[in-house]
């Protein structure tokens, strides 16, 4: 028994203490003052990275140590997710807040639900056991589930709630059924454990395989990768943007560090196994998610069906079960989340009094409205499209270069070839912002920290694109490649 | 003699009829949820087994988990089930198609 | 016949039913009943394994709140039964066929030489007399799983703020005090002097 | 002077920078644009001067060259340096610059400031593309040169400019993206992104010439050439004068200098062994899109068809070589052909350029770009109308011009590899003509087409400047062209020595 | 001044004095250009008089000069240099005094045209190119006057742009002509892959080491390596000088003003084929089925041009075929080796036609540019200077004796006659039977315009465009600007011949720059049989050709005299043989249906079907329109309903399950 490094998860305590003096802060402090919470949520996020930076465990030598009987871990993959999972959610905060205010939910249990659902990624991104991964996976679903529903008076978004919930549910019953497999197979909780006791297994692993069949299901459906995406359209489109926003950006890395966890981590020995299942759901996934955004029209659920399809492309970068590889991979869902969060910023800020900028067509003409911000959106569409010299460009290029050390060239085909599909659509909404007239002549006003973050969210696209060393450095040293 | 296979079929059953109930179910939400909860009750099954055949305790510690987030998520599901009942006055599954393409 | 065989069988025998039922029937309440029937059957099997404690726990939470949660809702939901189970039967082959092959794949790995047979898993002995398996798994709980059971604990929280979240409205028109209000007010709020001219007075 | 100034990238990042400040003047200081964007072209045009002045065209080493790690992870470099492939096309660049900029002076009136900013960043991106020497940083390079151009065609550009646009970006992007599997394959084989390292890298034959198809997808489409090339016309037709410009004299010459600094190099024994599919389209290219231009309606269709064909004789230049080794004892002919292509595309580029500039003076007067609605126009603006006709008859190959000088190089050339193969290359000097020619009737000659022609005045002392300085520039370089050969000398000789030398025998294979 | 500034200046200063008179045509004005441009070509003219004389009188040298390096590439170095023999000097010579005569009538011909100083500047850089290519040394730079000639060509013919019919036939000859030039470049191409270099000294020395070398073009046919390089420059000869198939372009030309039709459509640019032969005579020679080819073809030329001539109403067209039909004797006399008379047959033809056309261009200012025959007539009056000197010119065509022309003529008969090379008897037929048919055509020329009583009507009022046959003014000679040159190009149309004959034929005053092998050497036997040029003259009476013209004089004469009747009763008689003359053996009509058409309509087909159709309709949009249908239907899966969701999730679960652990 060890508790001797219980501070390893002083990040997560910090979150669940202030997601707790949020929650009863709220009972003191009248509506106008709202913004209180928003700032104390802001707060925990600066002091949750701070906290996360100091984690001196490194210092010691060590690339990684766990907690409670190792079933925490901390390393500097899950530092670094966590630091941009805080960043992220900063962004969002800002988005969110300018969001909830114009259609009146600025409520508190925005702050607290997102709170405990990054808690429950930060779980995620450090559990080393199925039980845990199961807990922080399902604090994170729970809390989402209700998000979903946030609007209480929408029909769309008590809809979208209930098949996200069933679908949900659905799949960590399938995930728990993996686990219950490997935990019959190995018989241990602990990844470690699991990972050392494969390794001692002999010859037939076919209950193995069995239980990592249901495991890839539960992990695909987290991801959204087809064909268990279909509630990523539907939830995207009902949900009120500023939890779509919320949804699309943070549990995506918990799903990243799910999958490396739960397959490399643990079922590392099955790799050939699970590669072959990924590049499979991959494959459709890129298709499946470019060819369907297409016809979309409403540029949230254009925006799923693109996520659906960045999913895919992640995937790929987990199939050498290299270094590089899972590098690759982080590096695409950190950029993925920056460009995802971009995206819904700018449907927040079109978002007339009450009304969400959902339609392609809101977005006609940005560049006589203010060139300032179509540029941004534009940087965002070029970057989600993966033209260089925008961040987007170098996540698909890792993750291409990761296929091709698999030695899977038919998938790196098919992923490029896609990718230009994909490009359509993205271009399709900068055609609508430059060649259109707009429809409408109203300003666009935001307020000045709402500016200030998506200029600089826009600016990332850019910046991370030329000096793309640095972010490609850290994610790749964080597998210490 | 009743091996561990014996279990594991009686939960590998129960987990395809929660399954095979979800995907039927074409009016009541209320089943769904009872259907995950079928799933759910399937897995500790698996569970319970591997316990008593392997000798540890761990896969009990995880039955007392999914018990506790089941609750949780069935709270939560009922929650929802209201909200949506409020807002269409109906929980009707193939009612339930606003959102797609 | 051992009679922990037939106890296994019975209570399968039922649990699968109730299964079989609550997935079947029209009226929800009825599906819940019988889900509280496999429940109960699941709890015998339990015993059976040796989870004192989690049968128990099945029964007290899952049965004493869980359903009567469910059942709860069901009747406060006003809901018409009779369309509800409508185009059942048309979709029955189809879920059959899905269910028995998802089960035939499972049952096929399950029973498959060498995975879960007697080979791969001795019938374990019984547990010696004076174990305690609450105490074993209170033991792991508040050591090995003590994040574990944090954890736990707040999800159930978050359950209760999402739950709240989502059902608290406030109704419109409704009436609240607020003391604080009540205490601030000012005299020029409530009392509004109006300045008249005197009437002329007419006619006398 | 200079020569230790990292000329390179004042070169590329000048103009970018410059054109990111004029984004922010606003739409509501126009002139001020204008006036920005000219004093940072000329500026950057009088460092490529200078660079040139300072480059030693008697080896074929690189020159100029900056190493500095760019991402370190995976050993890309930001690696720029010149040889004498590259000096000519970098003044080209740099030269169109400070053209189009004229060019677009009164011309657009609205949002100028990105107008500017688009072929500023353009400009910076296009002489990236052509001192890049780690391949990450020319894709880069490569594929960002589609954003401003995508942009200035969807802005600026005629009725069908959404789908132009959108064709020419899908097009160009679908193209590279295999050329992308190929770099990453090299990168992961060879543990480098140096261009340069590449070239001796051993490869089999068979690794080879699944590069080489990845190289051509992207080369082909880009340059363009016979069966990619249908998005050029759209794209040319739909872009506004300036973009049609650079399009022509600049863009397309990347996919032919893709082939010289990619395909040739890195992977010779395929390109030995594939010649054969590259000089046939090549031929298909020359022959079919001369009778495609032949019937063309519009002006500026007609002048792209009419580039595409132009183009085929680069990829013939180029791919003749091998055949040429095995004809000849010594293949020097082969040196005439790849420094034919190489004036070619220079010499191309002044041409085509001038010539979607006087159609663009046509353009802006009668906003038509059909041949029907003009007829005569020698009768109303006859300073106009000389340089048209130069340009023109520059355009079908008249010695004297420089239109003539890679033809003719080209040729001689391909007469040396096989009869047939120049044969069907001389056809150009048929249907060259026809097609130059016949535009040339129905629009420059014959009675005044219709009263709008009737009122038309002749071009300015803007235009007359631009077209001035391209008609110095055709003639010039078509009466002598030694200067600019002599640049390219080097570099030639040491890419035909390396081709010469299989790489997969290297490989052990 | 070195020699060699003298002989950059040579074709410098037209060049000069075309960049005045044309890039400053405000500042110049119109005198300015017409002295500009004359004094650069004059002074030109004197310079290379300069040239001939020195190498006549004081034995200058071969000179070959490089004046600057055009282009290193592939160790091939091309420059631009002059060579400058006999032969050179010569053509200079002749184009520069045919140009200043040119230029001179210009003035008056002109003298009211919108375009003046652009048409002095084309002359001006007509003379240029024209020079350069005579005074070239190398392959590329003949090249280079060779289209140079022919860009000027084209802008001369369609001078008058807004005509129709002008700027077609400029694009017809420019078009015709490329196609020369394609087979122009494929030969230079040839020598230069054949002998490493394009230099003429280099090539010359180096062409019999090739002699025996075959190549293989098509599958099974194995050709000698010259042949095919001799026949490939050969048919750029056919281009520019309108030999047959390719001749077509010539007749049209006459759209241009008549001073281009003298100066460039008959007198020198069109020549530059003949010119070309003779200086590349070191490869010829040793292609024996090339000069075959090259012989027949100008006998077909020769005759089947004359014939066309005979029933052209045009006056200037009748000149053209004239020309054409002269252009094909020179063409034979190469294709039997006799270059020097090709040569000497050229230079007197340049006077000469020159002469013939400016006399018409005369007659066409009187009639305010009245062309037609049928409408001229009894001119002899009104115009006697143009009378006289069209009769100089005519005599001079038909090769009466002492006139140049006889002697140049004679001397190709004579040469046709001795060759035994294949086919050398039909083209001696040819040859023979075109003096008649010369004579005839030339008479009916003279008459129909200067006798018989005149046949257009003088009315004033007739307003700015009167019908045919009807005049503003009573016609009268031209001013002295255009009867000096008529005069000046007059006196050696009818002494050149009889000056020159001998050295230029038999003294092997050419033999610097014409190799003949002495098997074909067909003038030797003529040389020894030459006597002076009285001789010949008083000889060739009593031979066939004489007679031919004289009885093409007596029918002429009969006919158009006296029985013009007769003339219409042939044409009605042989109504097949006139059709197919009138038409001219419908060359254009096959030409327009064998190559415009066709390469229209496969442009189109091309364009239409393949590009549009096939690869943007069915590849590039279809894959497209795929995507978007693909799309659309997998659009259609969400369908909303929960259960379809799970049902996907199902049955992944069961595939992936079917596929890795049932399998």
């Amino acid at each position: 028994m060890n508790t001797t490094n219980m501070l390893l998860a002083a990040p997560e305590f910090w979150v669940l203490i202030m997601a707790c003096v949020i929650l009863i802060a709220d009972l003191f402090i009248r509506e106008e003052r709202r913004g209180i919470i928003h700032m104390m949520a802001m707060i925990t996020l600066v002091f949750a990275a701070i906290i996360t930076v100091r984690g001196d465990y490194l210092s010691e030598g060590l690339r990684s140590a766990t907690a409670f009987n190792g079933s925490f871990i901390r390393d500097p993959m899950g530092d670094v997710l966590k630091l941009f999972s805080f960043f992220i959610l900063g962004i969002v905060y800002v988005y969110a807040k300018f969001y909830l205010r114009q259609f009146r939910m600025f409520r508190t249990d925005f702050y607290t639900l997102t709170l405990f659902a990054l808690l429950g990624v930060m779980l995620l991104i450090s559990a080393n056991s199925l039980v845990t991964i199961y807990l922080g996976l399902e604090l994170t679903s729970l809390s989402t589930y209700a998000l979903v529903a946030f609007d209480r008076e929408s029909k769309r978004g008590s809809e979208a709630a209930m098949k996200y919930f069933v679908l949900g549910s659905m799949a960590s019953g399938m995930l728990l059924y993996g686990m219950s497999m490997i935990y019959g197979a190995t018989g241990s909780m602990d990844l470690a454990d699991i990972s050392v006791a494969i390794s001692n297994q002999d010859g037939d692993s076919m209950i193995l395989v069995f239980g990592l069949v249901f495991l890839v299901v539960g992990l695909a459906f987290k991801l959204g990768v087809v064909p268990f995406h279909m509630w990523i359209p539907d939830v995207y489109e009902g949900a009120p943007a500023a939890v779509t926003l919320f949804i699309s950006a943070i549990p995506k890395m918990a799903g990243f560090a799910m999958a490396y966890r739960l397959l490399y981590t643990g079922l590392g020995d099955l790799h050939t196994d699970w590669q072959q299942m990924l590049s499979i759901l991959a494959v459709l996934s890129i298709v499946l998610g470019n060819l369907a955004a297409i016809a979309q029209t409403n540029i949230k659920r254009m925006l799923a069906y693109s996520t659906i399809s960045h999913m895919g492309f992640i995937l790929m970068g987990l199939l050498p079960g290299t270094a590089d590889g899972f590098g690759a991979s982080m590096y695409y869902v950190i950029v993925y989340s920056l460009m995802s969060a971009g995206a819904f910023g700018m449907i927040i800020l079109l978002s007339a009094r009450g009304v969400e900028a959902e339609q392609l067509d809101d977005f006609k003409g940005l560049n006589q409205r203010n060139g300032w911000y179509a540029a941004i959106m534009a940087m965002i569409m070029f970057s989600m499209a993966g033209v260089p010299v925008f961040v987007g460009f170098f996540a698909k290029w890792l993750v291409i270069k990761a296929a091709l050390d698999a030695g899977l060239l038919w998938l790196a085909i098919s992923a490029v070839i896609f990718s230009v599909v994909g490009a359509f659509y993205y271009l399709r909404v900068i055609k609508l912002m430059y060649f259109d007239e707009p429809l409408t002549e109203s300003p666009i006003d935001a307020p000045v920290d709402f500016n200030a973050v998506i200029s600089l969210n826009g600016l990332l696209m850019l910046g991370l694109g030329v000096f793309s060393g640095s972010l490609i450095a850290v994610c790749m040293s964080a597998f210490g490649a | 003699m009743l091996t561990l296979a014996h279990f594991l079929s009686l939960g590998a059953i129960l987990f395809c009829l929660g399954v095979a109930g979800i995907f039927l179910n074409r009016k009541n939400v209320i089943i769904l949820l009872m259907c995950i909860e079928l799933m759910l009750l399937a897995v500790n099954m698996n569970f319970v087994a591997f316990s008593r055949f392997l000798g540890n305790m761990d896969g009990q510690v995880f039955v007392f988990f999914i018990l506790t987030v089941a609750a949780s998520e069935a709270a939560i599901g009922l929650a929802i089930l209201v909200v949506l009942f409020r807002n269409r006055r109906t929980i009707n599954v193939a009612e339930l198609d606003e959102l797609k393409g | 016949m051992p009679i922990t065989e037939i106890v296994f069988y019975v209570f399968s025998l039922v649990m699968v039913s109730a299964g079989v039922a609550v997935i079947t029937v029209r009226n929800p309440v009825y599906s819940a009943l019988f889900l509280v029937l496999a429940f109960f059957s699941s709890a015998a099997i339990w015993l059976l394994l040796e989870a004192e404690f989690l049968a128990i726990v099945l029964i007290l939470v899952y049965v004493g709140a869980v359903m009567v949660l469910f059942l709860f809702v069901v009747m406060m939901l006003d809901i018409n039964l009779t369309p509800l189970k409508e185009g059942f039967i048309r979709y029955l082959p189809v879920g059959i066929v899905v269910a028995v092959l998802m089960a035939a794949e499972l049952l096929l790995v399950i029973w498959s030489k060498g995975s879960f047979d007697q080979g791969a898993f001795p019938i374990p002995p019984p547990n010696p007399v004076g174990f305690s398996n609450t105490k074993a798994l209170g033991e792991l709980l508040f050591t090995n799983y003590l994040l574990a059971f944090e954890a736990a604990g707040v999800i159930l929280l978050v359950a209760i703020i999402a739950a709240i979240a989502l059902t608290l409205r406030k109704r419109v028109g409704e009436k609240r005090q607020n003391p604080a209000m009540q205490v601030r007010v000012q005299r020029d709020e409530r009392v509004r002097l109006v300045k008249m001219d005197p009437e002329p007075r007419q006619g006398n | 002077m200079a020569s230790n100034w990292p000329i390179l990238s004042i070169l590329i990042w000048l103009p970018i920078l410059g054109g990111l400040a004029i984004l922010t003047v606003g739409n509501q200081r126009a002139p001020l644009a204008r006036v920005m964007a000219l004093v940072i072209s000329i500026l950057v045009f009088v460092f490529s001067i200078f660079m040139l002045m300072a480059f030693d065209p008697s080896t074929a080493a690189m020159k100029f060259s900056e190493l500095s790690p760019w991402i370190a992870a995976f050993n890309v470099n930001y690696h720029l340096g010149v040889d004498g492939f590259s000096v000519p096309l970098i003044l080209l660049t740099t030269f169109f610059g400070v053209l189009v900029v004229i060019a677009g002076w009164e011309v657009i009136q609205e949002r100028v400031q990105q107008y500017m900013a688009a072929f500023l960043i353009m400009e910076g991106l296009m002489v990236g593309v052509f001192s890049a020497l780690d391949a990450l940083l020319f894709y880069v390079f490569f594929e960002a040169m589609l954003i401003p151009m995508f942009l200035l065609i969807g802005m600026w550009g005629g009725p069908r400019r959404v789908y132009a646009t959108i064709k020419f970006f899908l097009y160009t992007f679908l193209g590279s993206v295999f050329m992308l599997i190929g770099l990453i394959y090299l990168y992961i084989q060879s543990g480098t992104w140096s261009i340069l390292e590449w070239q001796d890298f051993p490869l089999t034959l068979e690794v080879q010439k699944w590069l080489f198809l990845g190289f051509l997808a992207a080369f082909s489409v880009k340059i363009p050439m016979w069966p990619v090339h249908t998005w050029l016309p759209d794209a040319h037709v739909e872009a506004p004068t300036g973009g049609s410009v650079i399009l022509a004299a600049i863009m397309l010459k990347i996919g032919g200098y893709g082939f010289i600094r990619f395909s040739l190099p890195i992977t010779p024994d395929a390109a030995a062994a594939l010649d054969w599919l590259i000089i046939a389209l090549s031929l298909i290219t020359v022959v079919y899109i001369g009778f495609v231009a032949l019937v063309q309606e519009d002006m500026k269709k007609l002048i792209a068809y009419s580039s595409i064909s132009h183009m085929g004789f680069v990829t013939l230049g180029l791919f003749i070589a091998f055949a040429i080794f095995q004809n000849s004892d010594g293949g020097e002919g082969a040196a005439l052909g790849v420094e034919g292509a190489m004036v070619q595309m220079i010499s191309h580029g002044f041409i085509s350029g001038a010539l979607f500039l006087c159609v663009g003076v046509l353009y802006d007067r009668l906003h038509s770009r059909m041949i029907v609605d003009y007829g005569g126009v020698a009768h109303t603006m006859p300073w106009f109308a000389a340089f048209a006709v130069l340009f023109f008859m520059a355009n079908s190959g008249l010695p004297g011009t420089s239109g003539f000088v890679g033809e003719f190089m080209v040729i001689l050339a391909a007469f040396q590899a096989n009869f047939w193969y120049a044969f069907l290359a001389s056809l150009t000097l048929i249907l060259g003509a026809a097609y130059s020619l016949w535009l040339v009737k129905r629009v420059i000659f014959g009675p005044v087409g219709s009263k709008k022609v009737a009122k038309l005045e002749d071009i300015n002392a803007r235009e007359a400047l631009v077209l001035g300085t391209l008609a110095v520039a055709v003639l010039l370089l078509g009466l002598w062209p030694e200067p600019l050969v002599n640049l390219m000398h080097a570099s030639v000789d040491q890419l035909l020595a390396h081709i010469q030398q299989p790489k997969f025998t290297m490989a052990g294979n | 001044m070195s020699l060699k500034t003298i002989l950059l200046l040579i074709p410098l200063l037209p060049l000069a004095a075309a960049a005045i008179a044309g890039l400053l045509r405000k500042q110049v004005g119109r005198a300015g250009s017409h002295w500009v441009a004359i004094l650069g070509v004059g002074v030109s003219f004197l310079l290379s008089a300069w040239v001939l004389y020195q190498q006549i009188f004081l034995g200058m040298e071969t000179q070959n000069i490089t004046i600057y390096t055009w282009m290193i590439s592939g160790g091939v170095h091309f420059e631009v240099g002059f060579l400058i023999d006999h032969l050179t000097t010569l053509m200079m010579t002749v184009v520069t005094f045919v140009s200043l005569m040119v230029h001179i009538y210009t003035i008056g011909y002109m003298a009211t045209d919108p375009g003046y100083q652009r048409f002095f500047s084309y002359i001006a850089l007509f003379t240029f190119s024209m020079l350069m290519l005579v005074m070239s040394n190398n392959f590329m730079q003949l090249f280079f006057g060779w289209e140079a000639v022919g860009l000027v060509s084209y802008l001369l013919i369609g001078f008058w742009f807004d005509r129709e019919s002008a700027i077609y036939a400029g694009l017809k000859a420019f078009l015709v002509n490329r196609v020369g030039d394609f087979g122009f470049l494929l030969g230079i191409a040839a020598v230069l892959y054949s002998f490493g270099s394009l230099d003429y000294a280099t090539v010359f020395a180096a062409a019999p080491g090739i002699a025996g070398k075959t190549v293989t073009l098509i599958p099974g046919m194995e050709w000698q390596w010259i042949t095919v390089i001799c026949i490939c420059l050969f048919i750029g000869a056919m281009g520019k000088s309108a030999q047959a198939p390719l001749h077509v372009w010539l007749p049209d030309s006459m759209e241009g003003p008549t001073p281009i039709s003298a100066l460039i459509h008959a007198a020198t640019m069109v020549t530059a084929g003949i010119f070309m032969v003779a200086r590349m005579s070191p490869l010829f020679e040793l292609s024996d089925a090339a000069l075959s080819f090259v012989m027949l073809i100008g006998a077909v030329t020769a005759l089947g041009m004359g014939l066309v001539g005979i029933v052209q109403n045009d006056i200037k067209r009748v000149i053209a075929y004239s020309t054409l039909s002269q252009l094909g004797y020179m063409t034979v006399a190469l294709g039997v080796s006799a270059y020097s008379a090709a040569i000497f047959h050229l230079m007197t033809h340049a006077f000469f036609k020159a002469l013939l056309f400016l006399g018409a261009g005369s007659v066409i200012i009187a009639l305010h540019h009245q062309q037609d025959m049928r409408y001229m007539g009894g001119l002899r009056k009104q115009m006697p200077i143009t009378w006289i000197t069209a009769w100089v010119g005519t005599l001079a065509l038909i090769g009466f004796p002492f006139m140049s022309g006889f002697y140049s003529k004679d001397s190709i008969i004579e040469a046709v006659a001795e060759s035994s090379r294949w086919g050398s008897e039909v083209a001696y037929w040819s040859v023979l039977l075109g003096v008649l048919i010369t004579s005839f055509y030339s008479f009916r020329l003279l008459y129909l315009t200067f006798h018989g009583q005149p046949r257009y009507r003088v009315d004033v009022g007739a307003g700015e465009h009167p019908p045919d046959g009807v005049v503003q003014h009573a016609p009268h000679e031209s001013p002295w600007v255009v009867t000096v040159p008529l005069i000046l190009l007059a006196i050696p149309s009818i002494v050149i011949g009889y000056l020159l004959i001998g050295p230029v034929l038999f003294e092997g005053w050419l033999s610097d720059a014409i190799s003949v092998l002495p098997h074909n050497n067909v003038l030797e036997h003529a040389a020894e049989n030459f006597h002076g040029p009285v001789a010949m003259a008083k000889h060739a009476i009593g031979t066939a050709p004489f007679w031919l013209m004289i009885t093409g004089f007596v029918l002429a004469t009969f006919i158009y005299q006296f029985r013009p009747a007769l003339a219409d009763f042939f044409k009605q008689k042989l109504p097949g043989i006139y059709r197919l003359l009138e038409n001219k053996y419908y060359f254009d009509e096959l030409y327009q249906k064998l190559f415009i058409s066709r390469s229209v309509r496969i442009g189109r087909g091309l364009w239409k079907k393949v590009d549009a159709g096939v690869i943007d309709g069915g590849l590039v949009n279809g894959s497209a329109r795929l995507m978007g249908n693909l799309a659309a239907r997998i659009r259609v899966w969400q369908s909303g309903y929960l259960f379809h969701y799970a049902f996907a999730m199902i049955a992944g679960l069961i595939g992936i399950l079917a596929i890795w652990v049932v399998l």
